[in-house]
This record gives C-alpha cells, structure tokens and sequence, in this order.
C-alpha cells in the first residue's frame, strides 16, 4: 500500500504512521525532515517550497511503490509540506512498515534519497541578506 | 511549424521572468531540439548545475519526438525534501 | 541529549520527537517496534514484558550516549513499554536527531539493534497453545 | 563463607521457581565461581541458550571478585524491542 500527500497544511507524524501500520508487521521506520536554521554557515529565516503538483505526486507513487518491491515493504507513506515554512517545521514524512526493521531503514533511507533526486519541488532558502533555490545554480 | 507551450518552475521561472514560455519547432523536433532551443532564447537556464525536460509529468529522454499538446516542463535541479 | 523512558502507559511517537527536535537538525530518524500477530508462523495472542527496570533505564542511556558519541547525533530518545501488549501495540521507540540524515538512519538503526542484544528486558509470547520466553530456549 | 542473594528475571526465575535464590561463597569467589554453582544448584539454567550476570546494575566479567551486599542477577537471554 502506498499513501502518498502533497499538502499546504501541517503534516502529521500520527498520520503516515497509521497509514502502514499494520499487525503483521514488527518495524516501523520514518525520517521526518525539518527546516534547519542554518545551511552552508548561513543563516536561514524561512523557506517557501514550489512544487510541480502533478508530477511530483506521481514521482512520489512511483518511488513508494519501487521501494516496496526492492525491500519487500508492506506499506510506504510520503507526505511532504508546500508553501512557506519556518525554521522547524516539517517539510517531509517518509513511513515504512516491514515483517523485518532490516528492511524498514533500509527502504525509508532509499525513500528518501531517491525523492531528494527526483521529485519536482525546490526550495527557496531566505537568508538574512536575500533568498536563492537551494542547489540550482553552481 | 509546432507551436509549443514549455512551462517552468523555481529557477527555471525566474529566467524565463514568468511561469511559461512559447516555443515554436518543427514537426518532428525532438526534447534534445527543445532543449537546444530554449538554450539560446534564454541563455541563462545555462547557469543551472542541470535542466530536465519533462514530457507529459514523466521525464523525457533526449530523442523523444514531441507531439502537438505534449505538457513540456523545465525542470530545474530538484531540492525537495 | 538522552532522553530514557520504560514505561506501563502506552507510549508515544510524538513525545519521542518532540524530545530530539532542534533547529539546527534537518533529520530525524525513528524506529517504532510493534507486537506482531505472528512469530516464525505461530499465531501470537499477545506478550508480556518483563524487566530488571534499574539496569535496563541504565543500559538504555548507556547505548544512547554511546549513539551519539559514535555517530555525532544531537539527541536521541529510547522509550520502552513494559507490562501486557496486545497485538499492534508500541513496543519500543527509538527517535535520534542530527544534522545529515545519513547519521540519522544508521544512529537509530544502530540503538535498536544494541537495545535488542543488551536491555535487560524480556518478552514472553503467548501463542494460542501455550507460552514462552523469546530466545530464551534453543 | 558470605552469603549472597541472587535475583532472577524471566525464564531464569521459573527455573528458581522464583524471584531470587540465596547462594553461599568462600570469600573472595568470583563471578565465574557463582556461574558454576548456580549451574549445579539449577541445572536446568544450562538450558538455556546462553545466561549472564550482572552485578550492581553491570555486566559482570568472570574474574570480578564478589563483595557482601552485592546486587547480583541473573540474565537469560534478553528479547526486547
């Protein structure tokens, strides 16, 4: 089972948890991403993700749905935040659920580097002196 | 001649100084010939580390033959997560 | 910073985050261990844990210093049930924060695995023909 | 002789048949010696895959030397998480 959510509201942990939990499964792993204050030694005030909706909720399937076939997942929930955030907020909830919590961080690690890779959000980092995409440009 | 729609997003955006950009080719061009193209109407999509191009919310290879009303997106480096 | 818990109540995810949540970590990493309905395909009612409480509280920071020190984590919270589980209930919570995510994944991974091989807690299964110690028995 | 008290969790209660068991030691014995002597006294903890001892709240190495007022434990194999 996959569940995957794009949204502008806060995203909830209790959520992607209950989305794969499940009796015959022993381990649960999740990675939740959080704004962080800083990046590079700079500054950071807030963030404002863009996201190309469609194709993003589409990539996001299309990962879920991979990393259970390779780890032998029982359930895979991504939910990811859009709009402007602060410092601390959650930007991105990755859950899996397997019989074996070998598979589980293996499967919520990959989970997450692959949506790093290539699901079409991009953040805007504001700085105390501008804003910039993170990773855009050189 | 094909008149395409080429949406962008982020950076990609701000170079085109808005959210999408007209692109005529013809039939036949293929994503490597949009690429060309939207090269040298907006040289500065050549500052970013990488583009993509999306065809139809999938990514599309080099020789990919565009059709008429493909969604065609540039997707500038992704920072999700 | 190390945040310990066994306890009869059931536990919780949120505390678990809301212990290890800094502004200056990107990623945080959980593990949430279940009472599954079966075990190597006997059909498991449900399981109580036994504990020696001093020395498994005193293990359990003993492994989440260790945690930090070893893979550079800001914090990490390890909280334990003890007492009678029904089946999908909350075990075990391992949350670990820290700056990159890698760090994140292999710091929890690796409290879990030594909470398995050294907390002084004991988990017998009741099966729907009998009961026993986990692992105990050859 | 001392004598010493020694508590048991788990499957290494139900073989004491409870919670603690009281075993006497020539001063000076160590943690290998009260290994062997709760073997002889409980032969069924041999049973088991594998038991420790913890002493005053650690893990105990064979050669320490056990002091009166101890806190000694038996520790079957654990399994939680």
């Amino acid at each position: 089972m996959e569940d995957i959510l794009l949204s502008a509201d806060p995203l909830s942990i209790d959520a992607c948890y209950a989305a794969v939990q499940d009796p015959s499964c022993g381990g649960i792993c999740l990675f939740v991403g959080t704004i962080r204050n800083q990046n590079k030694g700079a500054v950071v005030t807030h963030l404002e993700f863009s996201s190309y909706d469609a194709m993003a909720l589409r990539e996001m399937r299309r990962i879920a749905e991979a990393a259970r076939e390779m780890h032998g997942l029982h359930a895979v929930s991504v939910h990811h935040r859009t709009g402007a955030l602060a410092i601390g907020d959650v930007a991105v909830i990755i859950a899996v659920s397997s019989v074996h919590r070998a598979a589980a961080f293996a499967g919520c690690a990959w989970v997450i580097d692959e949506l790093k890779k290539s699901v079409p959000i991009w953040k805007k980092e504001f700085l105390e002196d501008g804003s910039y995409w993170v990773g855009a440009r050189p | 001649m094909i008149q395409h729609r080429v949406l962008a997003f982020a950076a990609a955006a701000e170079i085109f100084g808005g959210s999408s950009c007209a692109v005529a080719l013809p039939a036949g061009a293929t994503v490597a010939d949009l690429r060309q193209r939207l090269l040298e109407d907006h040289p500065a999509l050549g500052e970013l580390v990488t583009f993509a191009i999306a065809r139809n919310e999938l990514y599309a290879l080099p020789e990919e033959v565009l059709e008429p009303g493909d969604e065609l997106v540039v997707i500038p480096p992704v920072s999700g997560g």
